[in-house]
C-alpha cells in the first residue's frame, strides 16, 4: 500500500495526480524550485518541499526521504523517462511510478526500440541496404553516419535512386566521414496515432485504444483527440494488437503509450514507445472511464490489472486542446505576465486541467503549457461544437495565448472532415492569424470606457514592462 | 455633453473616438457613427439592444479586450502620435523581446543584414525565438553574448 | 427546425439551456426581471428581454415574438408545470419544449393521474374503502375530505384499526364536516427514487434508468445519485418497465419524470409524474451520455428518437450535490449577499452547473440554489470520494452556503454503505453542525493577517449589513 | 516587535492573539503557545512545515476564513467586550436576518413568551424562516405586521 506520493513535477500535471491521490486517499508531497515557490501546484499538496531543479534525481529522492514519501510520480517531461530517477528510487527503497529501470533505458534507444519491436512482429518503417523494389516509392536516402538532414534526399521514382545515393554519400562522407548510406520508407502526410498500453507485474497487458496527435506545431502536438477519425474497426484492432505486442515484448509494468505513424495508405510503423504517463492522457480517460493515475498507483503496488482487453470500450468522442502561453500569430513564441483575468469554461462535458488560477504568475523558465482543456460528446461533430463553446467562453487575460487560435483551428473544414495529419497547420498557414483583424466597434467602446480618467502614456520607451494597472472587469464608480 | 477624446491603434492605423456618457447610458462616436449604449454593470454593455459581456486588461497603453469569445488587442496613443511600439521599432535597435537566454549572436559587427534577416536566437522557456533585424542596415554595435540571462527590453543588437 | 429559443427561467438552469443550444448552433434568448438585471444567465444569452415576472406566461410570449424567437424553454419550476404557458404558447405557434397541455394537465391532477396508472398496470399506493389484510400493515387512516394531517392515524396493528377509524372519523368530521374515512398502505422509511423518460411524437418511449433522490431537507431534495444503491437488476427493469408503461399511457412527448417510493421490501408504488427536466438530470447525462437538453430540442422539433431502449446503458456512478445560498446550522435558513470568492472545483469527473460567478448578487427574490456540482465515477465509493475532493476544494465566500454540511453528508458511514432513505437527515440530525466548532490555529492565525491595520468596529449596531469591505484572498501589502 | 493584538470570538468564548510579523516571517501567539510562521504570498502561509492555503471576507466585524475545505466564521470584538451579535441578542430585540416579507406575527402586546419561542414567521427568497424569542419575557411592542416588506435588521418586536 502506497501512503505518501512525492510528484517530481510541477503545473498542471502535478496538481492532477494530487487530485487522484486525494480521492484515494494518498497524502501527497510537491517539490518547487525558486521561480515556482508560489505556483498552484505547491500549494495544491499537503506539503512541499524546495529543491534547486526539476531535475536532480537525487534531490528529488532526498526530498521523498524528508517528507516521507514511499512512492514518486515522475508526471511527464523532466525526468519521467530518465534511468537516473527510476534506479535513483531502487537504491532508495522508494517506489518509481513508472516502468522498470531496464524498460525505459531499452525504450529510450531508438535503434533498440525498434530492433526489439521488429522482433516481436510490430511494424517498423522500413529500410534496405540495397534498392527497394519499385512499388516502395518514394523514399528516403538517409546516411548511416548521422542525420540532421545533412546525406537525405527524398526520392519520388526508382529512376532517380542511383543519383540520390550517390550524391547523399558524398555528402555524408564530406560531412561524417562515413559514405555509407540506407534507403528507408518515406511516409507523406503521415498521421500521429499512439496507443495507450497498461501491463502489471503478473504479465498481464492490454491496450486503452488510440489517441490521434496530428495536430503540431513545431512537432509538439496542440489538439488530440479519440477516437481517431481515421481508424476503421479492423486497423484499430490491428493496431491494438502491435502496441500489446510491443508492451509484452518488453515485460512492460505500468502506463505507457506505443507510438505510431500511419500512412494514407492505412499503413502502421511503429515509432517510439514513451514510457511514462501522457500530456494527452485525458481523452483517453473521458472516452473509457479509467482514471489512468489510480491504475498507475495500483499497479505499482503490485495490483493485477482489475479488468482484460475485453472489458475496455470506447465511449463517445473526446478532444482535447492544449492551453500555451504564446502568440501564434508570431511564430508561436512564448509569452510571460500575470493571469489577470481568469473565467475557465464549465458544464456538462468539460474538463479542466489547469496549473493556474487567477494572479498566476507566467515565467519563462518552463513549459508555457498553462492549462489542458477537454471535452467529451457522444459524437466527434458534437464534441467539435462542445470545444467551440468552451473555447469561446474561456477568458484569460494577462499573458498572451492561443485559445483563439485554437478556435480557428477546430472550426476549420478539413478539422471538421478529419482530414488531419502531421502537416496540417504548414498546409493551413491561414489559421496562424484571424480571418480579419478588424477591432469590432464594440471593443472599441469597451476598451474607451476602461480608460476613463487616465491620460495615455507617452515617451518613447519600449511598451514592454509588465505593470498591471486593472485586472478583473473593470468596475464602473 | 462634450464627453472624452481618445486614440487607439491597431496595427497601423490609428482610430479617434469620443464617448459621451452620463448615469450609464452614452453615446460613441467612432467615424461617422453616432452608436447609442448602456452601461448595464460590471463589464457589461448594451449596444443596439443585444448583451455584450466583455473583460477588460490593461498593461500601461497596451489593452487586452475579451468581448464576444474573442481576445483583441489595442494601444492607447496621444492624438496624432504614432503607435509607441512602431516608433521603437523603426529604431533598428533589437531588444529582448521577453527575459530569457542568449543562445546565439548570428551576426558580427560590421555586418550587413536584410530586414526580417534573423540577428539573435534566444531561449525562454525551453523554446527558441528568433530575433530579426527591424530594418536593412549595418550591425554597429553587439551589446550580448551567448549564455548571457538578460532581462525583457534589454538591448542586443543595434542596426544603421 | 428549431433556430431561437428563449429560455423562461433564470440561475444555473437557463445558462445550462444556453449551453447546449450553442453547441447546437441555435440562437439563445434570455428573460430577466428588475432583481435579475445583473444576474448571469442574463449575460449568458444572445439576447435578452426584461420582464415584469417569471410568472406571467403571456408576457413570455410576448417576449419570444418580440425577439423572433420560435421556441420557448420552460426550465423547472416557475411556468414549466402550468398549463398556461404551453397553452400561450399553442396560440401563438410557439413550440413549448415539453410534453402537450393535454399530459401536464393529466399528471398535475394527482387523482387523476394515480387513477390513470393504475388502469395501466402501474403499482400505486394501495388504499382500502374496507378492512385492508393484515399482511398490509402498518397502514394510514386517512379522511376523505381533506388533507394536511387531520383526521389521519396511523397504524401498526391489525387490533387497532376499529378504534383509529372511529377516532379519525370523529375528527374529519368536526374539521371537515366529512366523516368518511379510507385505509392506505403506510410506506415506512421509503426511498424516493425517479425514472428519467423520454418519448416522441411518434409514439416511441424508453426510460434511461433511475435517480435516487432519498436525501432531503424540508421535503426538498439536496443530493441525487445514480445508480441506486438500492436496485437490483431486476428491480430495476420492472421500475423501468411501469416507467414506460406510465409514459405510453399518457402518450408522453418530450422529457419527463417517473417518481416513486420504494419501501424496505423492495415493493414500489407511483407517486407523481414531473412533465419537465428535473434538477437532478445531470447525474443521467453523466452515466448515459446522453445531453437531455438536446434531445428535448430534437423531440420538439417533430424528430424520432434516435436509440431504443436497448442501446442505453449505465456506466459508472455520478453524485449531484445542490449547493444552496442557506444555513444548515440554522434550520437552513437562506442567505443573501455577494459573492466576494468563488473557486469551484475541476479536474477529471467533475462537472459544474453554475448560475453564478465571482460578484454575483444572491437576492431573496428566487430560489437559493446557487449551482449544481456533479461527479462521475467508475464506481460508487469513487464518486463519493471524488465529490469528498471536490466539496473540500470549492471556496465560496461572501455568502453562507451548505458546502461544509453537504462534505457532512456525504462522508456519512451510512451514506457510504448506501443506506438512506427520505428521512435520513432527520435520522442524522448531528449533522446539521460540524463535529466540532473548534477554529483551527491556522484559521485565527489567517484571520488575524487579514485584519491588519484596521481597528475593530465598535458600538450596539447589529452586525447585520453586508458591506464587504474586502474580496479574494487578502493581499500582503 | 510587540506586534498586533487582536480578540476573536467564536460562539460564546473569546480568545486573545497577538501576531508578530517582519518581512513575511512571524511568530502568532495563542494562550500559551508561540507559533512561528511564514507568509508565503497571497492567501498561503506555511505552519509547521505545512502549506496552508487560505481565503479571507471579511464582512465588517465578521470574517469567513476558508482553510484546508472548511468554512469558519469569527467576529472581532474589543478587548473584553462581547460579541456585538451577543449584545444585540440579549437585549430583547427581534430583528429581521434578512430582508423578505413578515408572514405572521405569533404573539400580541402583553404575551408572556418563552426563549427560543417562535415571534415572527418570515419569508425570504420563497422559503419560511421562524425568529425566535431571544429570552423570555413580556412582549412590550410589535412594530410590524403580516405582508410587509422588511429589510435587514429592522426591529419588528421587543420582549422585555
Amino acid at each position: 500500500m502506497i501512503r505518501k506520493v512525492l510528484a517530481a513535477n510541477r503545473g498542471e500535471i502535478a496538481i492532477r495526480i494530487f487530485t487522484t491521490l486525494r480521492e484515494m486517499g494518498i497524502h501527497t508531497v510537491a517539490v518547487y524550485t525558486d521561480p515556482d515557490a508560489h505556483a498552484l501546484h505547491v500549494r495544491s499538496a499537503d506539503e512541499s518541499i524546495r529543491i534547486e531543479s526539476y531535475l536532480q534525481p537525487d534531490e528529488i529522492v532526498s526530498a521523498a526521504r524528508q517528507a516521507g514519501a514511499d512512492a514518486i510520480h515522475p508526471g511527464y517531461g523532466f525526468l519521467s523517462e530518465n534511468t537516473s530517477l527510476s534506479t535513483a528510487c531502487e537504491a532508495a527503497g522508494i517506489t518509481f511510478i513508472g516502468p522498470r529501470t531496464d524498460t525505459i533505458r531499452r525504450m529510450g534507444d531508438k535503434l533498440e526500440s525498434k530492433r526489439l519491436m521488429e522482433k516481436a512482429g510490430v511494424p517498423v518503417v522500413p529500410s534496405w541496404d540495397r534498392n527497394p523494389h519499385d512499388s516502395e516509392f518514394p523514399v528516403l536516402v538517409k546516411a548511416v553516419g548521422g542525420g540532421g538532414g545533412k546525406g537525405m534526399r527524398l526520392v519520388e521514382e526508382p529512376s532517380q535512386l542511383a543519383e540520390a545515393k550517390a550524391a547523399a554519400s558524398r555528402e555524408a562522407g564530406k560531412a561524417f566521414g562515413d559514405d555509407r548510406v540506407f534507403v528507408e520508407k518515406y511516409v507523406r502526410n503521415p498521421r500521429h496515432i499512439e496507443f495507450q498500453i497498461l501491463g502489471d507485474a503478473h504479465g498481464n497487458a492490454v491496450h486503452v485504444f488510440e489517441r490521434e496527435c496530428s495536430i503540431q506545431r513545431r512537432h509538439q502536438k496542440v489538439i488530440e483527440e479519440t477516437p481517431s477519425p481515421a481508424l476503421t474497426p479492423g486497423l484499430r484492432a490491428r493496431m491494438g494488437d502491435a502496441a500489446v505486442a510491443a508492451a509484452k515484448a518488453v515485460g512492460y509494468v505500468n502506463a505507457g503509450t506505443v507510438e505510431f505513424i500511419v500512412g494514407p495508405d492505412g499503413r502502421f510503423y511503429f515509432l517510439e514507445m514513451n514510457t511514462r504517463l501522457q500530456v494527452e492522457h485525458p481523452v483517453t480517460e473521458m472516452t473509457t472511464g479509467l482514471d489512468l493515475v489510480r491504475e498507475q498507483i495500483r499497479i505499482a503496488e503490485g495490483n493485477p490489472l482489475s479488468f482484460t482487453q475485453s472489458d475496455l470500450r470506447q465511449t463517445g468522442h473526446s478532444i482535447e486542446c492544449r492551453i500555451y502561453a504564446e502568440v501564434p500569430e508570431e511564430q508561436f513564441r512564448p509569452d510571460i505576465g500575470t493571469v489577470a483575468v481568469y473565467r475557465p469554461p464549465s458544464g456538462a462535458g468539460v474538463r479542466l486541467d489547469s496549473g493556474i488560477e487567477e494572479n498566476s504568475e507566467v515565467g519563462f523558465h518552463y513549459d508555457p503549457m498553462l492549462a489542458k482543456l477537454v471535452v467529451w460528446a457522444g459524437s466527434r461533430s458534437q464534441a467539435i461544437h462542445k470545444m467551440q463553446r468552451a473555447l469561446s467562453e474561456f477568458v484569460l487575460l494577462g499573458v498572451r495565448n492561443n485559445i483563439d487560435f485554437l478556435h480557428r483551428v477546430i472550426s476549420h473544414p478539413e478539422f471538421g472532415e478529419g482530414k488531419i495529419d502531421t502537416h496540417f497547420l504548414e498546409r493551413h498557414s491561414a489559421l496562424l492569424r484571424p480571418a480579419t483583424e478588424e477591432v469590432p466597434v464594440e471593443a472599441l467602446l469597451a476598451a474607451s470606457l476602461s480608460s476613463a480618467r487616465t491620460p495615455a502614456v507617452t515617451g518613447s520607451a519600449t511598451a514592454a514592462f509588465t505593470d498591471v494597472w486593472t485586472s478583473g472587469p473593470w468596475r464602473i464608480s | 455633453m462634450t464627453g472624452r477624446e481618445l486614440h487607439w491603434n491597431k496595427g497601423a492605423s490609428e482610430t479617434q473616438v469620443r464617448i459621451e456618457e452620463s448615469g450609464g447610458h452614452g453615446i460613441f462616436h467612432i467615424g461617422e457613427q453616432a452608436i447609442p449604449f448602456v452601461v448595464r454593470g460590471q463589464g457589461w454593455l448594451e449596444v443596439n439592444g443585444r448583451n455584450i459581456r466583455y473583460y477588460v486588461h490593461r498593461d500601461r497603453n497596451e489593452y487586452s479586450i475579451w468581448i464576444d469569445g474573442r481576445t483583441y488587442r489595442l494601444t492607447r496613443i496621444q492624438k496624432g502620435a504614432h503607435a509607441l511600439e512602431q516608433a521603437g521599432g523603426a529604431s533598428g535597435e533589437v531588444r529582448a523581446l521577453m527575459p530569457g537566454k542568449v543562445l546565439r549572436v548570428e551576426v558580427a559587427v560590421g555586418d550587413t543584414v536584410k530586414e526580417r534577416q534573423p540577428v539573435v536566437i534566444m531561449e525562454s522557456m525551453k523554446m527558441e525565438s528568433s530575433l530579426p533585424a527591424p530594418k536593412a542596415g549595418a550591425v554597429i554595435a553587439i551589446e550580448c553574448a551567448p549564455g548571457q540571462i538578460v532581462e525583457m527590453g534589454t538591448l542586443l543588437v543595434t542596426i544603421e
